[in-house]
């Protein structure tokens, strides 16, 4: 829209969190709704404004939490998080399926929600926590891994990684999912050998071993 | 020379149990290592540059801008000047890079002018196809009880004895079906990361052929196939699409010598799936002739198809289906167009075949009011193999579990709830299997160490495990005792995973190559405890003399008295040759349940019974993954996928994850899988079972459509917009 | 993917001087689940991306006796758990029918209102809209548009709780460099001036009128210019107000609807005395039909009101040469929209 | 007595020898070449997917399409062989 539609917004409201009230008021005449935006919005009163730092394109450091340790990678703004875990960190749990991130295939928790490493770019990440199928590894693995192998919910394996961090997601949040629930809900990760039945099977078995967590 | 046999049925404490697979935790966890995650220090990474145009000749490359994008190592063109391309998706040039954003930048900056040919990508019909010049000189391909007189002609005398037959018969079905061109869609896509040490090629290939493959390499790179070591612990699935080294394949290792560094080269999603195989439409128009009961007398089909740029389309040797009528005339008419290649698909020919002709039989079921299940079962006499008792009890079995009977109503004259119809519909399938040619390594350390080495692969079907299973079991050792080595051209070669042949193949290989190793180490056990070597059985971690338990040795004991050597042994399997080891040759009866919204067109899967026999079974929970497998890729091309081509351009217009439609977790219903196993079956020995399940679900599920709705949805998949159209409500 | 610069500014005073006005220079990165695809494809090569999902005041769920405000990086699984969206049925059923727990986790509202066209021959590279038209017009066009389809605009508006929230009568916030007077008092030191001296500005408009149909190359499918962002969006409170969302979905994966419907009734003494329907994944825009809200205005909801509304919805389709199926499928979705809002069965899956 | 009677394409097929160079999935697995016809051993079908091992593609160095039928005596690439 033209930039002379847009009424400037007044310094005061900015910085109570970039919602000015009188423009809403006057763009939307629901004065109502105005003061829910204020009452919502985050107060950063006493931060002095200052301008944001553009980067790239070319590498810069990039720190962030991975798997609990702090690391710093050189990476082009362009760099996905997937390529950076996988090329640079030798963590490579997550798997290049899908350019847009339709597969499930390079799910990863950022700051403990699943997302798509394929489709987050790794200076996103900045200051964040990334964990990855590979804290679900080791000697002692995961209930869900365990569950995965011994309903042979796999094939070749590939979507694995990305199904087994999905079903965890999920179970974290519904511990106590029935199979309905459970077919409902992992719909995020694609198999192209077939291992749905499997999954399904592995994910209830942790449901009712208990030893979901 | 030992007889080889597997134990006796009941005996085993491996063979025909459910094992975990050995490398499920890696897996899982994500710590097994596939080709595409090979990442030694300085890797390149490379990408491929498709032809967005579907037919054309080049009229120039420059690649100098290209050159110029900073992190671009190298730019190699693929084509030259006057190259014609004959789909798109086909490979112009290559870019190695230091990150992926500057290899796909790279491949944006180069410049190709193109000189546009006339396209032709439309597959469905026939006529269209004949009109552009685009068809192959017809197939075809006749069978009658009846002979013609000494100077008849011959193809007079066909059509008229065809068109008595039909006259003859209690109802005629006439009816058009047809099955979409679908992909691979391999989670890993086609590719690898080649390295050389010197004149040495490693290549860490996504591949279902590791022992074929180094060959492969090295005639157009102009080495020898002994330069070559092609590794591949785990690959991210092939289902027939990755036996080839591949142009891609070898241009890696060729941007690899000339930059001197280690460069990674997987195959775009798009690209792959324009480029990188596919499996073949198939279309047909059928007439049919039944007896009141449903028997088949003749049957008269025209078929026609597309493989792509080179013609093809569905082998007409599998039409009708298993069921092979005295009375048959089919013609197959191959349409070539401007589409990737086709390769092997799970169980080649064999799911477009089922669904192209079991669902005309269920039309002559419709037709005559009676119920599918009869009309299979009285047709059963004409099946082409000689598994018809196989069938009938697998049917019986299949409509147990299927409730058959119970819900089985007449096409079309079920109890509507709202706009919810369901139905019943089945399909039965038959496949070869076998071994595959397969050599093996097994070493007995004298520590007790236990190893086998092969270049075998494993798909995802267990293969690990199942060599392990067979070592272990006939030691008597518990599974994780057996170190199973493959996935390296370096072990000694096993062929190809393709058609059902591995576990058979493997199989053998190591059976022969553990029996001839315990009957070796034996003899020394036997001198030691003074018993003949005969009686000597292997078990629980022990050899004991049959009868006599403390007349033994623990298997670290039996293993020392090798001495200072480890003991080597092979085993050795020629495909074809006779042996108790393995056979060949399944049916299987498949059932679908199903669900279908008149007002929407949607098909739901609502219950899925498949009841197989494959032989011997070696890993009771690996089979089963197979046939839900199986199972599951049937519901896709039967309900969801299938490559769209622009009509006008000859461009994939699917060819993303995110327009490719699959199933998801939540639309596969409830799968019932039966090991179908009478002793008889065991006995048999190993067979195989990767293609089979596969073929039945279009046959069933469109059949179930058909039952539900009452009316034919002729091609799958069995979109909305396919079942609105049939319903007349579009 | 081109190379590009990157900043993420963490408030919003910050954003005037980091958008260029040049068309497709600067992309404003939220969930990033459309952006990044596009981006390795080079579908969309900006110079610029600007991640705003670092920006605290848009994030977040807030509400009041008169509606509820959504920050536009507010990420769906948010709306979803959010007791205050509970009055909204419409939204919460569009949200869930993402059937993808990382695209609801990841992706963000603002972004999900603003993710591109829908449509193969576009993410293929054949470019909008003016070409994109003709090779949609001959080519395959079954998930196009029915609907505001005579331009050279054929693909369908890909957002698919806009219906829901156009039907609701949503409102959204735009911020952008701004011309002219501030309307409350004169700029303090430190005010939100950028550097090429552009104040920020802001305007709060419906969502309905949020969504244009480009009718030459370099029009977007937003009124939202290159160095404007939206920030909130806001949905008034009515507690008469029933509401639903209804796809048709073949599968249960995230795939798009091959049609949708929302529809928001008030519903007095069993009769509908106002009605809002609005058609998702048929039109280049959400698709409001006045013609179904008519007929379903003065009527109790039943299955046969209904499957009249949704009739009259479809009655001026126009649908293209592969998609006619589709008519019939947004009858259905109109019709069980309205079934669902009203809390009856509605007959199918 | 059961008439039978194939279309000459169709038994023509596979007369001429096949390129040295030929390969397909058939051949791996089978050890023999296998460009579409029932294999005699198990009833299995191939899939006519044939490449060539000089261009690893399914075009040969003569840029024509590779397929056993065209890949004969007579074809400028041709190689004589033991397949």
């Amino acid at each position: 829209m033209n930039r002379d539609q847009l009424a400037r917004i007044a310094v005061g409201d900015d910085e109570r969190g970039g919602v000015s009230r009188r423009a809403f008021i006057k763009g939307s005449g629901a004065a109502a709704a105005a003061t829910a935006i204020a009452q919502g919005a985050i107060v950063m009163a006493d931060e002095a404004p200052t301008s944001t730092a553009v980067v790239g394109p070319e590498a810069t450091a990039i720190t962030m939490t991975v798997n609990g340790r702090q690391r710093t990678v050189s990476a082009e703004p362009r760099a996905t998080l997937l390529e950076v875990l996988r090329t640079q960190l030798d963590l490579t749990g997550a798997k290049p399926v899908s350019s847009d991130g339709s597969s499930g295939a390079s799910t990863v928790w950022l700051d403990e929600k699943p997302v798509s490493a394929s489709t987050t770019l790794a200076i996103e990440c900045e200051g964040k926590s990334v964990r990855t199928v590979e804290t679900l590894g080791g000697v002692k693995p995961d209930p869900v891994v365990s569950a995965f192998a011994a309903h042979d919910a796999m094939q070749c394996g590939f979507c694995t990684p990305g199904f087994v961090v999905a079903v965890r997601a999920f179970l974290d949040k519904n511990p106590t999912a029935s199979e309905d629930e459970i077919r409902a809900g992992l719909n995020g990760n694609l198999c192209r050998c077939g291992t749905y039945a499997n999954v399904i099977a592995a994910a209830l078995d942790v449901v009712k071993g208990g030893s979901n967590g | 020379m030992a007889e080889y046999s597997w134990p006796r049925r009941g005996t085993t404490s491996l063979i025909d149990t459910e094992q975990t697979r050995i490398d499920g935790v890696a897996k899982a966890s994500g710590a097994a290592k596939y080709s595409c995650d090979i990442n030694p220090k300085g890797t390149l990474v490379a990408r491929a540059m498709g032809c967005p145009h579907a037919h054309c000749k080049i009229k120039s490359i420059d690649i100098s801008l290209a050159k110029d994008v900073p992190g671009v190592v190298l730019v190699s063109p693929a084509k030259a000047i006057g190259d014609e391309i004959q789909w798109q998706g086909d490979i112009i040039a290559y870019v190695a890079a230091e990150t992926e954003g500057a290899a796909a930048e790279g491949v944006a900056a180069i410049t190709v002018e193109y000189e546009m040919l006339d396209v032709f990508v439309d597959d469905q019909h026939l006529a269209a196809a004949e009109a552009a010049d685009r068809t192959g000189k017809p197939l075809s391909n006749v069978q009658l009880v009846n002979e013609p007189g000494d100077d008849e002609d011959e193809e007079a005398f066909e059509e008229a004895e065809i068109q008595r037959l039909l006259e003859a018969s209690d109802v005629v079905v006439e009816g058009n079906y047809g099955i979409n061109v679908i992909t691979h869609m391999c989670m890993e896509p086609h590719g690898s990361t080649c390295e050389w040490n010197g004149d040495q090629l490693t290549a860490h290939l996504s591949t279902q052929n590791v022992s074929g493959t180094a060959g492969q390499f090295a005639d157009p790179l102009g080495i020898t196939a002994s330069d070559v070591t092609v590794h591949c612990d785990f690959i991210g699935g092939g289902f027939g699409s990755k036996f080839a080294a591949d142009s891609w394949g070898v241009a890696c290792a060729e941007l690899a010598r000339q930059t001197g560094r280690p460069v990674r080269l997987m195959l775009d999603r798009d690209i792959e799936l324009k480029t990188a195989g596919n499996r073949p439409s198939g279309f047909i128009k059928v007439k049919i002739g039944a007896d009141k009961n449903g028997v088949v007398q003749v049957w008269d089909s025209q078929q026609w198809g597309t493989s792509g740029a080179s013609g093809g389309g569905v082998s007409q040797g599998v039409v009708p289906y298993v069921f092979d009528p005295e009375n048959r005339r089919r013609t197959a008419t191959s349409i070539a167009t401007n589409a990737g290649p086709q390769r092997a698909w799970r169980a080649p020919n064999h799911p477009q075949a089922a669904a192209i002709t079991h669902t005309a039989y269920d039309d002559v079921a419709a037709a005559l009011g009676i119920d599918s299940y009869d009309v299979f079962l009285r047709n059963l006499d004409s099946v082409s193999n000689d598994k018809a008792d196989v069938y009938r009890a697998q049917m019986e079995r299949a409509a147990e579990l299927m409730q058959w009977k119970s819900k089985w109503h007449a096409h079309g004259k079920g109890e509507k709830k709202g706009s919810v119809v369901t139905g019943l519909g089945m399909g039965i399938h038959t496949w070869g299997g076998g071994g595959h040619n397969s050599t093996c390594r097994i070493t007995i350390h004298p520590d007790g160490g236990v190893e086998t080495a092969l270049g075998s692969q494993d798909l995802g079907t267990g293969t690990r495990t199942v060599i392990g299973i067979v070592v272990a079991e006939t030691f008597g050792l518990p599974l994780d005792a057996v170190n199973v080595k493959i996935g390296s051209s370096s072990y000694p070669a096993s062929g190809p995973s393709g058609g059902s042949t591995t576990v058979a193949g493997v199989s053998e290989s190591n059976r022969r190559a553990a029996q001839d190793a315990l009957a070796q180490l034996n003899e020394l056990v036997a001198a030691k405890l003074g018993v003949g070597a005969a009686d000597l059985v292997a078990k629980e971690g022990r050899i004991q003399a049959s009868g006599d338990a403390s007349k033994s040795l623990s298997w670290k004991e039996a293993c020392a008295l090798l001495g200072m050597t480890p003991l080597e042994v092979n085993g050795e399997f020629r495909r074809g040759e006779p042996s108790s080891l393995s056979s060949s040759q399944v049916a299987g009866v498949q059932m679908a349940e199903v669900a279908v919204d008149l007002d929407t067109g949607i098909v739901k899967p609502l219950k899925f019974v498949a009841v197989q026999d494959m032989g011997l079974i070696i890993n009771r929970k690996t089979a089963a993954s197979q046939i839900y497998g199986a199972v599951i890729m049937g519901i896709a091309y039967s309900i969801f996928e299938e490559r769209i081509m622009d009509l006008q351009t000859g461009a994939f217009l699917n060819a993303e994850l995110a327009d490719y439609r699959l199933p998801r977790l939540g639309d596969i219903g409830e799968i019932v899988v039966d090991l179908w196993e009478p002793d008889s079956e065991y006995e048999r020995g190993v067979v195989g079972l990767g293609e089979p399940p596969v073929i039945s679900p279009g046959a069933a599920i469109s059949n179930a459509v058909a039952n539900a709705t009452g009316v034919r949805v002729p091609v799958l998949p069995l979109t909305p917009q396919r079942v609105l159209d049939a319903l007349g409500s579009a | 993917m081109k190379a590009f610069e990157y900043a993420a500014p963490r408030r919003e005073s910050e954003l005037a001087g980091l958008f260029s006005g040049r068309p497709g220079a600067t992309a404003v990165l939220a969930g990033g689940t459309d952006l990044v695809g596009l981006m390795k494809k080079m579908i969309v090569a900006p110079d610029r991306v600007v991640n705003i999902k670092e920006i605290a005041s848009l994030y977040g769920i807030s509400a009041d006796s008169a509606g509820v405000t959504v920050g536009a990086v507010t990420r769906l699984d948010e709306m979803l758990d959010s007791a205050d969206l509970d009055a909204f049925p419409a939204v919460k059923q569009a949200i869930r029918g993402i059937n993808s727990m990382q695209l609801q986790s990841q992706g963000t509202i603002g972004g999900e209102l603003c993710q591109r066209p829908r449509c193969w021959y576009f993410r293929n590279g054949c470019g909008l809209p003016t070409e994109l038209g003709r090779m949609v017009e001959r080519g395959d066009n079954r998930y196009h548009a029915i609907f505001g389809n005579r331009g050279p605009a054929k693909y369908v508006s890909a957002s698919r709780i806009a219906p829901a929230l156009v039907a609701l009568g949503a409102s959204v916030r735009i911020v952008g460099p701004a011309s002219g007077e501030a309307v409350e008092g004169p700029p303090k030191n430190g005010a939100p001036v950028a550097q090429d001296g552009n104040a920020l500005g802001e305007a709060i408009m419906p969502l309905a009128d949020f969504f244009v149909t480009p009718r030459a190359p370099h029009q977007g499918e937003t009124v939202l210019d290159p160095d404007q962002i939206v920030t909130h969006i806001h949905i008034p409170r009515d507690e008469q107000i029933a509401s639903a969302t209804y796809e048709v979905r073949q599968s249960e994966g995230p795939e798009y609807p091959l049609a949708a419907a929302a529809a928001a009734l008030r519903i007095e003494a069993g009769v509908v005395t106002e009605a809002r329907i609005v058609l998702g994944q048929v039109a280049p825009v959400p698709w409001v039909s006045e013609a179904a809200a008519a007929a379903i205005v003065g009527q109790a909801v039943t299955p046969e009101s209904a499957r009249a509304a949704g009739e009259a919805a479809v009655a001026r389709a126009t649908p293209l040469s592969q998609n006619r199926y589709k008519v019939q499928l947004a009858r259905v979705s109109v019709e069980r929209a309205i079934l669902q809002a009203a809390g009856l069965e509605t007959g199918g899956f | 007595m059961v008439y039978r009677r194939d279309s000459e394409e169709q038994t023509r097929s596979s007369v001429a020898p096949a390129c040295a160079l030929l390969r397909s999935k058939g051949m791996y697995v089978t050890g023999r070449l296998n460009p579409g016809e029932d294999d005699p051993l198990t009833g299995e079908v191939g899939d006519g997917h044939c490449w060539c091992n000089k261009t690893q593609n399914v075009l040969g160095p003569d840029d024509a399409l590779v397929e056993r039928g065209r890949c004969v005596p007579g074809r400028d690439c041709y190689q004589p062989g033991v397949v």
